[in-house]
């Protein structure tokens, strides 16, 4: 253990002043960490690097399809791209910022020093990076180092048997396999992280019907990363097994079943969509009270709807596959299930207005995002109803109406989000406000480029638009809605370069934050922007849902009523 | 992380435990990763992997065995510490409505949920005669109204023709009672919850307003909900049918005794630990 | 053959097929047959094709704006109809939710003088939550009732015994279509009888996959649904209008899987029976492309192509035996004419970059020859 | 703070969580008994479906013995931690020693199998389905055996150097609750490998 590590209490601004440290000791403290928050902020990072380069990746598709019969990329870099951009923004983007939102906040919430699993936590965050750096890794090696192939171009949901070692050759596709593989082992280590951390370390009095929203709800998704990334571990082993050791799991010429993989990946991957949209819902439900000044309505109905939507996932991920010729039985089994899904997520939606409804809302820019998410979770989740309704479904089904659908729901309901919890939470993690006037000005201007971008793919969709084509010819209807899609990505882009340049000048300039600049409720804001190593001098104690109510109208509490 | 085994103290610790930091998290991270890349590289870079995997496994373990390692961090001086929950200087307003302050969940009183299931049943039940008897009347069957209604969900019903609508079919019976049952009990459910919300004239509401709301919107739909319905339908039954069900979901829901809703007491007056008198 | 022959040549590189294209002005649903023959005036090549056969102006209609919402055929009416009343029960939803959303955003919002005051804080409603529980679910219990409906009503559709009986076989990145109860086998253009409402000719497609997962699409006339290796998929087609109806394959299948183009010509019962006549009818040897055809079968096309009635027996690649009897190439990457034929036979992968069909390094003359021969496969 | 100023609990209320450990352990064996479900429903799917031989049902026959001695160990991993918990670190060695000879036993009969299948059977992963399953899922399981094996051992070894002491209790228990569910993993694929297979 080297001696410098023994006092990290370095990360207060004031102590930094008094003695600049070197910036390899600064280095060396951060790769050391063993820090919930240096850990959280350092997942955020590295997620939004990610974010940066697979939403380039984007830009580029959206070049490529501006026009018919463009050549801009060539059909096979086109084919990587897709596939890069879709597994590195659920698996390197997604999965990381929302654990890293988990870890940063999760302990200050529920009044705790730190994670369950200090060094768990740390070997997730690595193991995640790593696993990340290998699969980008393929760009380079794969055709350098082995022969054939580069990176991989099987599309993030890698259908068998066109990854079989016939249709896929050389590496790129091992290096899909590999590399998700292992980051997927971090994402279960954090998630067991946070249940442990949940279950076993909330201060003295926080019932679980008394821990914040933003809690709960990352506790249905740390369950659902439990239970749903082993299917996938397992389906990827089966598929290496296929690849280096000739096993015939997937091999259709030995007997193999190619839906088999489907149904194994989309058990993980249909409540992997619910595990990057509950954190979504998750930061809506802090930030939305807060800024409407008034508690969550149906706090339990809020709960409980949650926790219906962690166990009516498991059961309908054949709804992916309403086309491979399943019976009308099975047909109309998912097309039901997926629809119940509807329920609790419209019971939460109406919460979320009930919440609104009656208060004093403040359009700060983290409620801004949130009001967007509203709007835009609305209309993914009609969509939604839409592609569950099984007959719709075949048609709509791999068209472009379900890239619409499913960027409203990532895009539209968690990206918004996350920018939400940046702008709420920034200031506590640094200290420092972001600045409202920039902040404004990225939220119109993305919120214009998103909808730009992909409204009107909804229509190509319609006019039968298939996805994942590098090309497309005049005359079938579909350039108009691809160029103005495409034009909206300049506006996302100019966006984002607010997002970026906002936090860059805030970290610079932006205003003093202190304790608790929202006027907010829970935990985290009762201990100093940026909190302590340790988070609380003193453990905390808490008697409602909103600990810091009580302290500010001590003759009205809430843990009188709840 | 002693954090939930110490006992809270209101004095402010000088030093605080915190796990100390290490590499070997990281080291045994990167000899995994450098394992399964060998896979897709050369076998060497997995020899390495499997030995920086093995060496970052026994720092790790020498981090935890016998007992984890701490650091004392000290705490900051008071000044840079957080300061005190200001009492909040404004004043929260009340909501009118009930009387135990404003901590309500609106509306305060309301008729019990089970009422809204009996007045469901009621409802179907009496629709049920009345539709039975239509067929009766009209068509000299009983099954056809049943059968009609399940066409919405089977197909060889949807396209069949009036004389076989007017035969038994077990899946018609079956579905159609499924339907009509699951229907009726979800919608007196509702009229249970939201009949005390609406201002006065319950009734009116409850009796021909809703009925005449839901029939409109069938009538807008019917051609893709039930083809083989909205082809035959005969509307003035149909409609006399509602409203039937209405009303009589309507008056068993209102007959039903009002309670207050719990939530409109404090938690303490609920668990019966203060009495109301203690409370402001 | 005849409109094709008839369209003026152009030299057609790449970038010339592009250019022409881009002229093509977005067709309509019904296009104007005055419309078409303008355009054939103008000597240009349409890349919607509109079939070499010269059919009547209806059969020559190409459909090539495929919108879901205007279904030409009878499952794809069927899902229409329920879409509909998805749709509309989403933007009914929409409305409300939408209004209640806008209602909060501009009533609810903090004016000046609401600093230092808090809002009634209210906990939630028991009887607001119930009735939004309630009233959805009451809501997906009539979709789930139409859903179950209208699936079973087109999978497990009956169809007449006489229907037309097609198989349809996937192939990165082509389509192989058999008639096995004509003996036909011909590719990427499947022609089928057009129905009426009170003369059913459906069609029962058997689809298969040689490869990869494949989608059949074809909006106008039915929802997707995938061939996949090792397992037969059934659909049907019931269309109601003659023409040539576009689709794609809907499933990611690889490197060009953009142009696996599929279209389907729609015809009256009479040209459906004599293009099925025309395509049986024994291969007629035309000696003036002898060194073509020497050539052909000297080098290795006979490997993966099939030409009825000769050695030529691969199954890798599509049939050829009917080849100018297509309207386009390469699964729709180019149409069908001696330009394209000739700039594909030297190298395909400037049609269709990183397709299976390889550069088969011919020189010019051999390209001219086998070309010849090719144009002879009528 | 918070708390300085919040009306406090009284201070007779417990504030008793569940153990960390244990609850680490519970969700990591449910992602585990996921993981095993997905290659369980493998095998089952795949339940006479290869198209070439050699068939389980000619080649395969039950490790009655080697099953037992895994079950038995089970008993003697419980009858390790009784007496840990007693301080009787003598009979927990012994015990301890006990468990790892069973399950290195397991481990041999396993490979011995293995070696019969491959050399005299021609029985491999790439033969055909049954094998593509078989030796997954067997192997799956035997890996976790083997992870089982280096804990017990790292213990064992540690317990011989008088490095484990009474304050390890939990983490012994923790490795013993690990090994029980190998073991009835076992049973799962016992059953489904060697009986509903066949």
């Amino acid at each position: 253990m080297p001696a410098s590590s023994l006092n990290p209490a370095v990360p207060i601004p004031q102590a930094a002043a008094a003695e600049r440290p070197s910036i390899p000791s600064i280095l060396h403290e951060w790769v050391t960490t063993t820090d919930h928050k240096r850990l959280g902020l350092m997942y955020i990072m590295a997620g939004l690097l990610f974010f940066v380069i697979s939403g380039c990746m984007a830009a580029l598709i959206r070049v490529q399809l501006a026009f018919p019969n463009n050549d801009f990329l060539p059909p096979q870099m086109f084919n990587r791209m897709f596939t890069m951009h879709g597994t590195a923004m659920v698996f390197l983007v997604g999965m990381p910022i929302i654990a890293g939102l988990m870890n940063y906040l999760v302990p200050l919430m529920i009044g705790a020093r730190d994670m369950a699993f200090p060094r768990l936590n740390a070997f997730g965050f690595w193991i995640f990076l790593f696993g990340g750096g290998l699969l980008y890794f393929s760009y380079l090696a794969a055709p350098g180092l082995s022969g054939a192939g580069s990176a991989p171009d099987v599309g993030w949901f890698a259908y068998s048997p066109l990854t079989g070692k016939a249709f896929s050759r050389g590496h790129s596709t091992d290096y899909w396999i590999l590399s998700i593989m292992i980051s997927g082992i971090g994402s279960i280590a954090s998630a067991i992280n946070v249940i442990v951390t949940v279950i076993t370390m909330r201060c003295r009095g926080m019932t679980l019907m008394k821990m914040p929203m933003f809690v709960w709800i990352v506790l249905v998704v740390a369950y659902l990363i439990v239970i749903v990334l082993p299917p996938l571990t397992a389906a990827q082993i089966m598929l290496l097994l296929d690849r280096f050791l000739g096993a015939k799991f997937f091999d259709t010429q030995a007997g193999g079943s190619a839906v088999l993989w489907q149904h194994f990946f989309w058990i993980f991957g249909h409540p992997e969509v619910y595990v990057l949209i509950l954190p979504g819902f998750a930061v809506a439900t802090e930030i939305i009270p807060v800024f409407s000044r008034k508690p969550i309505f149906g706090y339990a109905v809020m709960v409980g709807a949650s926790v219906m939507i962690g166990f009516i996932s498991l059961g309908v991920w054949a709804h992916h596959m309403f086309t491979i010729g399943m019976s009308a039985m099975s047909n109309t089994f998912f097309a039901t299930s997926t629809m119940l899904v509807g329920i609790p997520t419209g019971i939460k939606l109406f919460n979320w207005l009930g919440t609104m409804w009656g208060g004093k809302i403040r359009f700060k820019t983290p409620m801004l995002f949130c009001v967007a998410f509203l709007f835009q979770f609305l209309c993914a989740g009609l969509t939604g109803i839409m592609l569950a309704v099984a007959p719709f479904d075949w048609q709509l089904s791999d068209s472009y109406f379900v890239v619409a659908h499913f960027h409203y729901v990532l895009i539209g309901g968690l990206l918004f989000t996350i920018f939400g919890a940046i702008y709420y939470w920034f200031p506590k993690a640094t200290g420092k406000l972001l600045s409202e006037k920039l902040g404004k000005w990225h939220f119109w201007v993305f919120l214009i480029g998103f909808n730009l971008t992909f409204g009107p793919l909804h229509i190509a969709g319609i006019l039968g638009m298939p996805r994942r084509i590098y090309t497309y010819d005049v005359g079938r209807g579909w350039d108009v809605w691809n160029l103005l899609a495409s034009i909206g990505v300049i506006f996302q882009a100019v966006g984002i370069l607010f997002f970026v340049g906002n936090i860059l000048w805030s970290l610079w300039k932006g205003k003093k934050a202190g304790d608790d600049p929202w006027d907010a409720w829970t935990l985290e804001w009762s201990t100093t922007s940026p909190p302590p190593p340790y988070n609380f001098e003193v453990l905390p104690e808490v008697r409602s849902r909103r600990p810091l109510w009580d302290l500010k109208h001590p003759t009205d509490p809430d843990w009188k009523y709840e | 992380m002693p954090g939930n085994e110490t006992k809270p103290s209101s004095e402010t610790p000088t030093h605080i435990a915190l796990p100390a930091p290490t590499m070997w998290p990281m080291v045994t991270a990167f000899g995994i990763t450098l394992l399964v890349t060998g896979l897709v590289t050369n076998l060497a870079v997995s020899v390495v992997g499997l030995v920086v995997a093995l060496v970052g496994a026994v720092g790790w373990w020498r981090d935890v065995l016998p007992a984890d390692r701490h650091e004392h961090v000290p705490v900051v001086p008071p000044s840079e510490r957080a300061q005190p929950v200001q009492v909040a200087a404004g004043r929260v307003e009340h909501l009118k409505l009930g009387q135990a302050g404003h901590r309500v969940r609106v509306p305060a009183e309301i008729h019990p949920y089970s009422s809204g299931l009996k007045a469901g049943i009621a409802g179907g039940a009496v629709m049920a005669v009345l539709a039975l008897g239509y067929g009766l009347i009209r068509h000299g069957s009983l099954w056809y109204p049943i059968n009609l209604l399940s066409a919405a969900a089977v197909p060889t019903l949807a396209t069949a023709t009036t004389e076989q609508l007017r035969a038994f079919s077990s899946t018609g019976l079956a579905v159609g009672i499924f339907a009509h049952g699951v229907v009726s009990l979800l919608v007196g459910f509702v009229y249970a919850v939201m009949v005390p919300m609406f201002p006065r004239r319950g009734w009116l509401w409850a009796g021909i307003v809703l009925p005449l709301f839901w029939t409109g919107l069938f009538y807008g739909t019917s051609k893709f909900i039930n083809p083989a319905l909205a082809g035959r339908v005969d509307w003035p039954w149909f409609v006399v049918c509602q409203i039937a069900f209405g009303m009589v979901t309507g008056y068993v829901v209102a007959r039903s005794e009002r309670i207050e809703t719990r939530q409109t007491w404090p938690l303490a007056a609920r668990i019966g630990i203060e009495s109301q008198e203690e409370r402001e | 053959m005849g409109a094709a022959r008839r369209r003026k040549p152009k030299i057609l590189r790449r970038e010339g097929i592009r250019a022409a294209r881009a002229t093509f002005p977005l067709t309509q649903n019904h296009v104007n047959p005055a419309r078409i023959s303008k355009l054939k005036r103008l000597g240009l090549v349409v890349a919607g094709g509109t079939g070499s056969w010269a059919f009547g102006a209806d059969s020559a209609q190409v459909h090539s704006i495929a919108n879901i919402f205007k279904p030409l055929s009878a499952p794809a009416e069927a899902v229409y109809e329920i879409s509909l009343l998805a749709l509309l029960v989403c933007a009914g939803i929409f409305l409300v939710v939408g209004s209640l959303l806008a209602y909060a955003v501009v009533k609810f919002r903090s004016r000046p003088g609401d600093e230092g005051t808090e809002p009634p804080q209210i906990y939630g409603s028991n009887q607001l939550e119930m009735a939004w529980t309630a009233i959805p679910i009451l809501i997906v219990f009539v979709l789930v009732l139409v859903t179950a409906r209208t699936t079973a009503d087109v999978q497990n559709h009956p169809l007449p015994e006489d229907s037309l009986k097609v198989r349809v076989v996937g192939h990165q990145w082509w389509w192989e279509i058999h008639y096995p109860d004509h003996g036909v086998i011909t590719a990427n253009e499947l022609h089928i009888p057009v129905s009426s409402r009170d003369q059913r000719r459906p069609t029962a497609l058997r689809l298969e996959s040689a490869d990869v997962i494949h989608s059949f699409w074809v909006p106008q006339l039915a929802g997707k649904t995938d061939l996949i290796p090792n397992r037969a998929n059934d659909m049907w087609v019931e269309p109601y209008q003659t023409g040539t109806f576009l689709g794609n394959c809907a499933e990611y299948c690889g490197t060009q899987h953009a142009k696996m183009l599929l279209r389907v010509v729609v015809e009256t019962p009479e040209e459906f029976a004599r293009w099925i006549a025309s395509q049986k009818a024994p291969v007629v040897q035309d000696s003036s492309a002898q060194a073509g055809r020497d050539l052909f079968f000297n080098t290795s096309c006979v490997n993966c192509h099939r030409i009825s009635g000769t050695a030529a027996e691969g199954v890798f690649g599509p049939d050829l035996t009917r080849l100018m009897s297509r309207s386009t190439l390469a699964a729709g990457a180019a149409s069908n004419t001696p330009e394209n034929l000739r700039l594909w036979v030297q190298n395909p992968h400037t049609i269709k970059p990183g397709c299976l069909m390889p550069d088969m390094q011919l020189n010019p003359a051999e390209v001219e020859k086998i070309v010849a021969y090719l144009l002879t496969l009528k | 703070m918070a708390a300085a100023s919040s009306p406090t609990i009284s201070a007779a209320a417990e504030w008793k969580l569940p153990s960390k450990r244990k609850v680490g352990l519970i969700c990591l064996l449910a992602t585990e008994s996921a993981l095993f479900t997905i290659f369980v429903v493998a095998y089952l799917f795949y339940l006479g479906k290869s198209l070439n031989g050699p068939y389980p049902k000619d080649i395969l026959s039950p490790p009655w013995l080697a099953s037992v001695a895994l079950l038995s160990s089970s008993v003697t991993v419980v009858l390790a931690e009784r007496a840990f918990l007693r301080g009787n670190l003598g009979r927990f060695k012994l015990m301890l020693f006990v468990t790892i000879a069973l399950g290195v036993f397991f481990l041999g009969a396993t490979a011995l199998e293995w070696k019969r299948l491959i050399t005299h059977d021609q029985f491999t992963i790439s033969s055909n389905l049954a094998g593509s399953t078989y030796y997954s899922l067997v192997g799956l399981h035997a890996s976790h055996v083997v992870i089982g094996l280096l804990l017990l051992s790292l213990v064992w070894v540690l317990s011989l150097a008088n490095w484990v002491g009474p304050e390890q209790h939990e983490r012994v228990e923790m490795l013993s609750w690990y090994w029980h569910f190998v073991d009835a993993i076992w049973i799962v694929v016992f059953t489904v490998v060697y009986i509903l297979g066949r």
